[in-house]
Parts: structure tokens; sequence; C-alpha cells
């Protein structure tokens, strides 16, 4: 079949996929904030309130799009697309499973498959800067600018950190392809530690330190100093209203699914099953699916409230029929890795809001101070370390 | 899809010198404003402009002739574009710190 | 393909260095270059230059020229003055450049016309692990150098950038 | 073996205290001069322990590429071999004894780092020389002592006579090295090398009707650099001004080590000279004469230190002797002789002097032997050593040298007895004159501190014992070329009883019954004048050197060339052409950049064109 076909196939199977996710982030992000919080979070829409992202979705469409007067308008209007763009497109070179053969075709789960995944990966998400910065500067705001000149200057100080423990793990697999660095760590130490470059690897190290410039590169708590509410009343996308500003959301959303999906790749071993399949590990989703689909039924059986009783049981049958797919012989070949994938990703979202629950923001010249005389030289250190491992290894 | 298009649509080829002479037009793109620009920083761009200009011709040849060094040269290239704009903006900064001005034109004490 | 493929992206890159230097304000200016940058990334892929290509995107449009931005907003730069000085290069600019551009695509043609055309994947010598050989083999001392270089060049900027104490 | 350390240690020692010695205490200083070489001194041991070449055989170390031109190559290469062996033990060794020495006779003086950071730096410098395997390396270390020494003798730089007496050797001693200079470019013209394994190889292997002439010049240009630095006639005026230096300086460089430099250099080139008969001749000539003169000079000066000065020089002159009579073993070995009871000569006077506060000229001296009575006898071992006092050490190597030159003319051997008995004389005349009579000083002498009195002792013991203990010849055999002499009784007698009749007759003039020497002084006043004025040889060089040359290059290089053509010529006009040109092309820089830009445009314009013109890039 034609490369360019697929391509455009793929991408329709994966865009809406993605959309879907960013909007559900929403939800989850509010329902986690609000348990570490002791509240209930979103819950008038909806089943516990799981129409929400919707009704977002629509209230954002058809709010008014408030342009204030003075703002310079090509680039007021280019910088949350520009965002955007740069967002989702370093998502398309993640591989989210091997290569499957499908219908006949053998294709590579993920949009491209190129030998520089990982810089292209590198390269976007620090193009995304752009889209902050501008807005900052173009909405002709002190705060604003003032946002657009912190997230520039932070992500410019935490790319080389996040660089550098970025290619520790690439000494170890010894390729720039997202495909082949996942194949990489297959296999299992004692044929029952999971090999990944976390684990097996023994990159603890710079996969922490990676975590910590994700946080920083997607503007997260403690680092969302770009904007933060409290001193620039959320900094560059003050002027923002209606669907920019909700460009500007999605965005962030799919810089930390970014963020999480290469952790996953490099760190935690892509699809690869954190127990070997022969000594149980393609049950694991099955038996964790059941497992909360009986938690769901078990609420279903005394509810909170009312609604429960339907609600719950409704989406526990979801979920155990969700399990059952996984073990459906051809099927079987694309869920398990989506699955393994996407646990991997969701748990390091989870950290990501839970951090947010729980860790106060930093002042800036902390940070600089953090990004410049902590994590450099830890990054360095480990990544000389990792060198020397593997030269002394190779021979 | 291959049936939809012409088949030279994906056969057909650039003539190599197609993209030395793109290299060329930015060249003197570059030099042209590196002549009329009067903004320092902009004036500090078409510089970069030219390097970008020069990588291409670069990693043309290294095309040519089959061999990475050309490309390694561009690399080269770029590192050294980055030091010289670490450094530049650095007395850039200064500048604007001193005389309080970006005008290319009124910085000429060094004149006669 | 490749004909398609060149002929948009040298037309943006081509533009995109036009509006450089016709754009009165520095941002714009700024940003395109960094589509001009994009471009030839492109282009260098077209030229099997990978490694060339993401490092284009990673180091210049991603940090080189992020650092112009955040100067210009820094220095909060407006749109430049007009001013008489620079009589030579406003009068001969124009005609100067164009000569040379002449000549230079006289010469190229006159020494190119024999060479090979380019074809999407016909050099596969430039992925990171090539590059990266060469790199470290042959030349070897010359990037230590150019580290050293940078070095000098990251002291010189904290001392020129560095607020005066007095 | 790590052969360079023996070099670089001095070395290290004289950076060390040449960097820290304004902050440092003496105690310190002291330690890391003599430290270091006694340190070097140990090296050296354990490396002879370890492996003494056998004869002909050599120790090399290459480390690396100097000069690499054409098809001539250079390397830097320590070689040790029996001959360097021997010259290191007595560097190293005689080097410690005096820095120890010094230690205590330098503690009053101004400039105590400084000091010792030239002697560290001297002993890196003759190491270097002794070491080296070319010429070239030795050449460096030449220079360098021949540095240092300019550097200690005029290390009282406030004293005029000092710093006059210092350039005098340095200039004297340019003229030997430029003859040096001379025949290492002669020797890569012929031989194409300087190494002197290859060389003595390819001199084996030369036809003589090719080498003859040029061996010969080669071995004369030689010869005046080992005359400019072991001070032979003609150039052996700046060693007796060289003794304003302290007296350890006197003893290391002036007695002990630096001026045998010359007589190394000859044996180094041993295999040269061998094929230069001439050259070997007027070796043996010069050095007679030497001999000969500096000791009938030495028979009458007053000061002390001038009377060891020229019996050094006259001492030099017997090497030089053995030398020409082509018995280097024995040269060597009066090298090493000499080097202990000249260094015991020189300490011992120096203890003299310091005990009377600086006061050199023995008429003030007299009857010092109750008061010191540690150097009395230290000074007196040395005597009897270089008088030749059988069994002595000086006896054997003046016994070998005296019958070597019996082999090649017997006058010569004449004219060395009678040297060898004014030797004796002058020696004993210093005695008598220093330490019995009544004292008729006015300073109050006391005996030196142990620091300065134990390498008394030890020299004294070499002195008296080295002669048997070390027999050099028979541990050089091999090693240099010998002449066989029939080994003749009767010859040493003669010399011996030359010795004793020396020692005898100045007693009889200085002790027995005084007035005989002033009386014989008035009665031959004109002989006595000349030689008392050390035959007017520094006047005459004056007159006919020294102030022709100024004079010239006073009036013509100075008042014309330097003043008007260089000054006015060339410097002004240069500057007011650049001033001009300047103003000319002053319009081209109005201070706008992008003008600037313009004009490299133009520039590229135009080599483009150029480019285009030639036909692009076919």
């Amino acid at each position: 079949m034609d490369f360019i076909l697929l391509s455009i196939l793929k991408t329709a199977i994966a865009a809406p996929v993605l959309l879907g996710t960013l909007a559900y982030l929403v939800w989850i992000e509010r329902k986690v904030l609000a348990h570490v919080q002791l509240r209930m979070g979103p819950s008038r829409v909806g089943p516990h309130g799981l129409l929400q992202p919707i009704a977002d979705a629509i209230k954002l469409l058809t709010k008014e799009d408030f342009i204030p007067s003075y703002v310079n308008h090509f680039y007021y209007w280019l910088a949350p697309w520009l965002a955007l763009m740069f967002a989702v497109t370093a998502i398309s070179v993640l591989p989210v499973g091997p290569v499957i053969e499908l219908f006949g075709v053998k294709t590579n789960m993920g949009q491209a498959d190129i030998s520089i995944g990982l810089l292209l990966i590198l390269g976007l998400t620090g193009m995304g800067v752009y889209g902050i910065a501008l807005a900052g500067w173009s909405s002709n705001n002190k705060y604003s600018l003032l946002g657009g000149l912190r997230s520039s200057a932070q992500m410019v100080s935490y790319e080389l950190p996040m660089a550098l423990a970025i290619a520790s793990p690439l000494l170890i697999v010894n390729s720039l392809n997202l495909r082949e660095i996942v194949n990489g760590q297959a296999g299992y130490v004692f044929g029952i530690i999971p090999n990944w470059n976390a684990i097996g690897g023994l990159q603890i190290f710079s996969f922490l330190i990676y975590l910590i410039c994700a946080f920083a590169e997607t503007n997260r708590i403690p680092f969302d100093l770009p904007e933060a509410e409290n001193e620039l009343v959320s900094g560059y996308n003050t002027e923002y209203s209606s669907m920019k500003f909700a460009a500007f959301f999605m965005a962030e959303y799919a810089n930390i699914i970014t963020a999480c999906s290469v952790a996953t790749t490099l760190f935690l071993g892509g699809w690869h099953p954190i127990i070997p399949n022969e000594l149980g590990g393609q049950f694991i989703p099955t038996l964790l699916c059941l497992f909360f689909a009986g938690v769901l039924f078990y609420h279903a059986l005394n509810p909170a409230r009312p609604s429960d009783r339907i609600s719950m049981g409704v989406i526990g049958l979801v979920i155990a029929g969700l399990g059952l797919v996984f073990q459906v012989p051809v099927v079987k070949e694309l869920a398990q890795p989506l699955f393994w994938f996407a646990s991997k990703a969701g748990f390091l979202i989870f950290v990501f809001i839970w951090v947010r629950g729980t860790v106060p923001r930093f002042r800036y010249d902390q940070l600089m101070r953090f990004a410049w005389l902590v994590l450099f030289p830890a990054a360095l250190l480990n990544l000389l370390f990792t060198a020397f491992v593997v030269a002394a290894k190779s021979n | 899809m291959t049936h939809l298009l012409p088949p030279e649509f994906f056969t057909a080829t650039v003539p190599l010198h197609a993209y030395l002479i793109l290299s060329a037009i930015l060249f003197a793109i570059g030099a042209c404003g590196f002549l009329f620009r009067k903004n320092i920083i902009t004036v500090y761009m078409c510089i970069e402009l030219m390097l970008n200009a020069v990588n291409l011709s670069f990693v043309t040849f290294s095309y040519q002739f089959g061999k990475v060094d050309g490309q390694i040269y561009s690399f080269f290239v770029m590192v050294v574009a980055a030091a010289e704009a670490a450094v530049g903006l650095a007395i850039i900064l200064t500048i604007f710190r001193n005389r309080n001005t970006l005008q290319i034109d009124e910085i000429d004490t060094l004149k006669n | 393909m490749d004909v398609i493929l060149f002929t948009f992206f040298a037309l943006v890159a081509i533009v995109g260095a036009v509006s450089l230097v016709l754009q009165k304000h520095p941002i714009s200016s700024a940003l395109s270059l960094v589509s001009v940058m994009v471009a030839l990334a492109v282009l260098f892929l077209l030229l099997g230059a990978e490694f060339i290509a993401a490092a284009q995107l990673v180091v210049y449009s991603g940090a080189i020229m992020v650092l112009f931005v955040f100067v210009i907003m820094l220095l909060n730069a407006g749109a430049e003055r007009e001013s008489r000085k620079g009589g030579l290069a406003q009068f001969l600019g124009l005609p100067l450049t164009a000569i040379l551009l002449v000549f230079a695509s006289t010469v190229i043609t006159q020494s190119m016309s024999n060479a090979k055309a380019v074809k999407f994947g016909a050099f596969a010598g430039g992925g990171p692990r090539e590059v990266g050989w060469e790199l470290f083999t042959r030349y070897l001392l010359p990037f230590e150098v150019t580290s050293i270089l940078i070095l000098i060049a990251i002291a010189g900027a904290v001392v020129l950038a560095r607020k005066e104490i007095d | 073996m790590q052969l360079w350390l023996i070099p670089i240690l001095p070395l290290l020692g004289a950076a060390l205290n040449g960097l820290t010695g304004r902050r440092t205490s003496q105690g310190l200083q002291s330690a890391i001069a003599v430290g270091s070489v006694l340190l070097s001194f140990l090296w050296v041991v354990k490396i002879l322990l370890a492996g003494m070449p056998a004869p002909g055989a050599e120790i090399r170390e290459s480390y690396f590429t100097w000069i690499s031109s054409g098809n001539f190559s250079l390397s830097v290469d320590l070689v040790v071999d029996r001959l360097s062996a021997v010259m290191l033990l007595v560097v190293t060794g005689i080097g410690t004894l005096i820095h120890i020495y010094a230690t205590s006779y330098m503690s009053h003086e101004g400039g105590f780092y400084r000091f010792f950071t030239y002697l560290n730096l001297f002993m890196f410098f003759m190491l270097v020389l002794v070491l080296s395997g070319n010429f070239l390396l030795l050449f460096v270390g030449w220079e360098g002592v021949g540095l240092c020494s300019y550097l200690l003798i005029g290390f009282y730089f406030l004293k005029k006579s000092a710093s006059d007496a210092g350039k005098k050797a340095f200039i004297v001693n340019r003229i030997g090295d430029f003859g040096v200079l001379l025949a290492m470019l002669l020797l890569i013209n012929t031989f194409g090398s300087l190494d002197f394994a290859t060389i003595a190889a390819n001199v084996k292997t030369m036809p003589v009707e090719l080498s003859a002439g040029i061996l010969t010049a080669i071995c004369l240009l030689l010869l005046l650099g080992a005359a400019g630095k072991s001070a032979q006639i003609p150039l052996y005026t700046w060693l007796p001004d060289a003794m304003e230096g302290p007296t350890p300086v006197s003893a290391l460089i002036h007695a002990a080590t630096m001026v045998t430099a010359g007589v190394y250099l000859c044996c180094r080139a041993a295999a040269l000279f061998e094929h230069a008969p001439i050259a070997q001749d007027t070796i043996a000539y010069i050095g007679l004469a030497t001999a000969f003169f500096a000791a009938t000079i030495g028979l009458v000066q007053n000061d002390i230190k001038k009377v060891y000065a020229y019996s050094t020089v006259s001492q030099l002159g017997f090497m030089f002797l053995a030398v020409g009579s082509g018995a280097y073993a024995a040269a060597i070995f009066h090298v090493v002789t000499h080097a202990f009871f000249k260094a015991l000569l020189f300490l011992g006077s120096g203890s003299v002097i310091h005990a009377l506060e600086g006061e050199q000229d023995m008429r003030q001296m007299g009857g010092l032997r109750a008061k010191l009575p540690i150097t009395f006898f230290t000074l007196l071992t040395g005597a009897l050593a270089i008088a030749g006092f059988p069994f002595f050490s000086g006896w054997y190597s003046k016994e070998a040298i005296l019958s070597a030159a019996h082999g090649h003319a017997p006058w010569m051997f004449w004219v060395a007895v009678l040297t060898a008995m004014m030797t004796a004389f002058y020696v004993f005349r210093t005695i008598w004159l220093t330490f019995f009579g009544e004292y008729k000083g006015h300073a109050h002498p006391h005996e030196s501190p142990a620091a300065m009195w134990i390498p008394l002792a030890v020299l004294a013991g070499l002195s008296v014992a080295g002669g048997f203990l070390f027999n050099v010849p028979h541990f050089l055999e091999g090693v240099l070329p010998a002449h066989e002499h029939a080994h003749d009784l009767t010859l040493e007698i003669i010399g011996s009883a030359a010795g004793l009749a020396g020692i005898a007759l100045s007693y009889l003039f200085y002790v027995a019954s005084p007035g005989l020497a002033d009386s014989c002084a008035a009665s031959f006043s004109g002989l006595y004048n000349l030689v008392y004025n050390k035959y007017f040889v520094d006047e005459v060089y004056d007159a006919a050197v020294v102030h022709p040359l100024e004079r010239t290059s006073r009036n013509i290089l100075w008042r014309f060339i330097d003043q008007n053509v260089i000054d006015e010529g060339m410097v002004h006009g240069a500057t007011t052409g650049a001033l001009s040109l300047g103003h000319l092309f002053r319009m081209l820089q109005g201070g706008v950049v992008r003008n600037y830009a313009a004009w490299v445009v133009l520039g590229a314009v135009f080599i483009f064109s150029a480019f285009s013109l030639l036909g692009g890039g076919r």
C-alpha cells in the first residue's frame, strides 16, 4: 500500500484520539487535583462530570474572542496556533508499538519512523517556545511580556540538562531512532527485572533529571513561572480568550503527553511489558481491567448516589469488555503494546498532576540556579559515568 | 495513489546547481540586508542568514562528492555561530546599556 | 516529488529571507529568519543530511534564534530610524550584490553543469552515526578546539553581559 | 633509567627557590638547594650501581626529535658512558659538598636565595653538558654554565669590579663559544650529524687525505672554545678576575667543574683530535705554556684567591698538556683529583677569609694555625695533594701526565717538572704566609661552623686517598684512545722530587729566612714587576683589542650608523611614511560599519569576476 495513503490513514486515526485524550486529560487532572485536595471535582455534567470536557469545548468555542485594541494583531493571532502546532507535531514521531502486520500490511505503530526522531522531538519542543514568547510580546502587556521572557529563558536553560539526560540512555541503546531505542530495552535481566534504561540500564538519575526538566519545559508547577497566576496574572496568556486560550491549553497538555511518552520510550522501555509474557505478563492487562471492573461493580451494588447504580455498572461493563479484548488473538498484537505504552505514559502524567497538587512554586532565581548549578552538573556527571560504564562494557 | 499522479512526479530530480544558486541567492539577500538595515540586531541576523546560505552549499557539496565532510564543516559553522551569537548578543546588550541605542550608524566613535 | 518539495521550500526560504530584509520590526525579521532556517532544514533532509537538519532545528531555530527573540524583547527594540550615513552602502549596495549574485551563479552554472542531479535518499551518509564517526575520528582535534572556543565564548558573554559594579 | 631526572632535579630546585625565595626562610631554601643536588647525586649513584656501562658501551635515552630539517635531524638524548659517569660523580658529589658549605658561608650575605637559584641552575646546565649525547645539547649546557658563571661572578653586582669581571668572563667566553659554533657547523657540513657516536664512527672510516685539513680546522675551533672555557692562553685572563665572585662559586665553577668543561669537550672529541695531530700538538703547546706562565704569575701574587686562581689555570694547562700528548685518561684523572684538592683549597681559603671577615691579602694574615686548626690541616692536605706529595691524590694524576708528556716530547717533560716545582712552591707559600709566623691582621679569627668544615674534611679525605681509591685511567681503559707510555720509575722519582723541592724552597723563603723573598724581588725587580703585573697581558689586550673596538663602535657604529642611518633614516622615515599614508587612508574609515561591508562586497565581486573570467571552477 502506498506510503502517503498509509500516513494519511494513520493521522486520521491518531488525530481524534489525541484530541480526545487532550480533552479528557483536563477532566482527569481536575478530578485528581480535587481528590488530592479532598474535593469532589467536576461532578455535575454527566456521571462524575464525565461530559465536562465536552461542555468546556463548547464553552470555549462559543465564547467571545475578545482582542485587546493595542495588541500586535498578526503575532497575537499567530502565537497560540504556533504553540499548538509544534506541540502536536512532536507527537507524530512517537512509536506506540512494534512493527505489526495488519491486513497484510507491515507498518510500525506510529506516524513517522525516522532515524533522528529524538532530535526532531527536541527541535520541535524547542521551537514551542516561540508561541509563548510571541504571545507574551505581542499582547503588549507587561505581565505577558514578563511571562514570555521568563518562559524563553527557562526553556533555553532547561533544554541543556534535558538533552544531557537524554544523551546517557542513548549511549546505551546507541541509536536516535525511537523504535530502535525501545527495542534496545527489550529483554529482562535475570529473566525477571525489565531491561529498561531506568531500571535494568541503571539510568534512574537521568530519568529523574529528565522528568524535572520536563516539568520545566512544559511550564508546569513547580516551574510554572511563565504563567504564575499570583505574580503575573497567568502570564503570557493573560490577554487571550476563547479558542486561542484553548489552543494554549491544548498545547500545554500536548507537551505533557509528548514529554511523558518520550520518557516512556527512553527510560521505561516503551511498549514492553513489565513482566515477561511467558511469565504471565500478557494477562496483566486483563487482570487489571477485571479488577477495576470489580471495584466499580462493588460501588454499583452499594452506591454513594443513586445515579451510581447505573453509571458505575455501565463503566464497569465497558472496562471488563476492554479487559477481554486484550486476549482476542489478532487484536492482542495491537492492543497489548498500546496498553503498556499508555499505562506507563499515563502513570507519568498522573505524576505530573500529583506534583502539581502537592509541590509549591519555585522563585525565579531559584529556578535558574537550580537549572545551572544542580541539574546541569548532575546530568554531566551522569553522562560521564555512563560513558565510562559503556566503554568498560564494550571492551 | 501512484496512478493518480504522472510517474515523473515521483522520478523527476533537481539539478545540483539549483541548490547552489539558491544558497547564492540567500547569501546575496543577506549581504543586501547587511548593507541596508540599520538595526544592529537585524544586521546580525543577516549575518546568520549568510552563514545558513553557506551551510546549504556545504551540504550540497557533501551530497555531490558523497562524503560527509561538508556536513561536518556546516556543523562546525553552526557551533561557531552559536558561540558568536552568545558573544555578539552580549556585546549588543552592553552597547545598548552604555549608549542606549541600537542604530548601527550611531556607533561610530572609531571614525577617522 | 523532489522538484515540488525543493521548489516549495526554496520559495519559502527566499520569501523568508526577503522579508527578513524588508520587515521593519526586528521581531518580524527574526521570525522570517526562523522560517528560512526551517525551510533549509527540510532542504538538508532532501540532501540526505539528516543529522545536520536536526541540528539546524535544535541549534539554530531552537536556541540561537530564541536568544535573538529574547534579546529583542529584553531591549524592547522598536522599528529602526532612518539615517543619512552610509551613502556608499545605500547607493552601491544593491548593484554590488546583484553583480555578486550574477557572477556567482555564472561560476556555479559553468562549473556544476555536469554534476549529478539530487534524488532524495540517493545519499544516505548523513545519519548521526556517520557524522559522529567522522567527527570523533578524523575531525577530533577541530572538535575539541571548537569546544574550547565555546568555553571562551561563554566566559566572554558572561563578562560582557554582567552589570558592571560601580 | 630516567636519566632526565639527573639534570631536572637541580632545575626544579632553582625554579622553587627562584620563585618562592622571596617568602621562604633560609633554612628551607638551603634545604631545597642542597636536597636537589644531593638527590641527583644519589640518583647518579643508583644508576651507576644499577648498571655501570662496560668500556665503550653507553646508556642512551633519546627523548624527542629536536631539529629535523632536510636529511639532518637531531634528537635530544642523554648518554651515560664511563667518561660522563666520572664527570657526573665529580660534578654532583663536589657540587653537593660545596652547596652544603655555601649554606653556611653565604648565610650572612644578601640575596641568599638568588645565590642558590643561580648555583642550582649552574648544576642543571653542567649536568646537561656532561650528559648530552651530541654537540648541540652540549653547547646548550656550555652556554648555560657560561651564563651562570657570569651571574655568579657578578653576584655582588653593586661592586663595579665584580660586575666588570662578570662581563669580562662572559665576553671572553663568547670568543670561545664562537669557535665551538663554527666547529659544529663544520661538523654538520662534514658528517651531517652532531652525534658523538656517529661522528666517532664516521671519523674512523674517513680517508686521511680528505680528513686532515677539515678535521684540523674543526679541532682548532673546538680548541678555541675549550681554551675560552678552561682559561687557556690566550683566553685565560678572565679566570683570575672571576675571583670577585663568592668563594664557593670560585670553588665549584672556577676550580672543580665548569673550567674543566674544556678538557671534557676535548675528551669527548678525542676521536677527532686523534686524527688531527697538528691540533693535538697545538693543545700540548698551549697547555704547557699556560701551565708555565700561570705558575710564574702565581708565584708572586698576594691575594690568596688569586694565587689559587692562577694555580687553577696552570693545573688546567697540565690537563691540556695531557690531552695534547694523547693521555686523555690522565687528563680526566687530573680533572677528578684537581676537583678534589682545588675545591678543598678554595673552600679552605674561603674559610680563612670568612674567619678574617673578608681579608684576602696574605700579607695581612699569618699564624692562624692555632686559631683555625681544622682549616689548617685540611688546607695542608690539599696543598700536599696539589704539590704532588707522594701517594696523595695529586701525585698519581700528575705523574701520569708527566710520563705522558715525556712520551710526547722530553723537553715538555722538563718544563712540566719545573712547573710542578713552582706549583708546590706557591701553594706552600700560601700555607706558610697564612698559618705560620705571627698574625698581622686586626680581625678576630674564629673557626668556621660545622657546615663549613665537614665538607672541608670530606674533601681533605678525598684529596688524600682519592688517588689510589679511584684509579680513573684503569676505569677509562678502552673508553678513550690511549697511548701506552712505559711506566718509568725515574720519571716518577723526578716528578715527586720536584714537588718536594718546591715545598722545601718555599719553606726556606717564607719560614726559615723571611727576608729572602723580598730581597729576591728587589734584586730581580724588573722581572718581578713583569710577573707581578701578569706580564701586562690585560693591558696589552686592552690596548690591542678592547680600546680600538670600543672607539670604532662608538664613533662609526653608534654616532654614524645607529644615530643617522637607523634612527633618522629608517625609524623616523618609517613613522613619517606611515603617518602620511594614514592621513591618506583615513578617509576610508568613516565609522559607518555598513560602508566597510560595502567594501568587503566590492572585494568579493572582484574576486568572483577574476574567478569567472579565468574560466570558473574548471
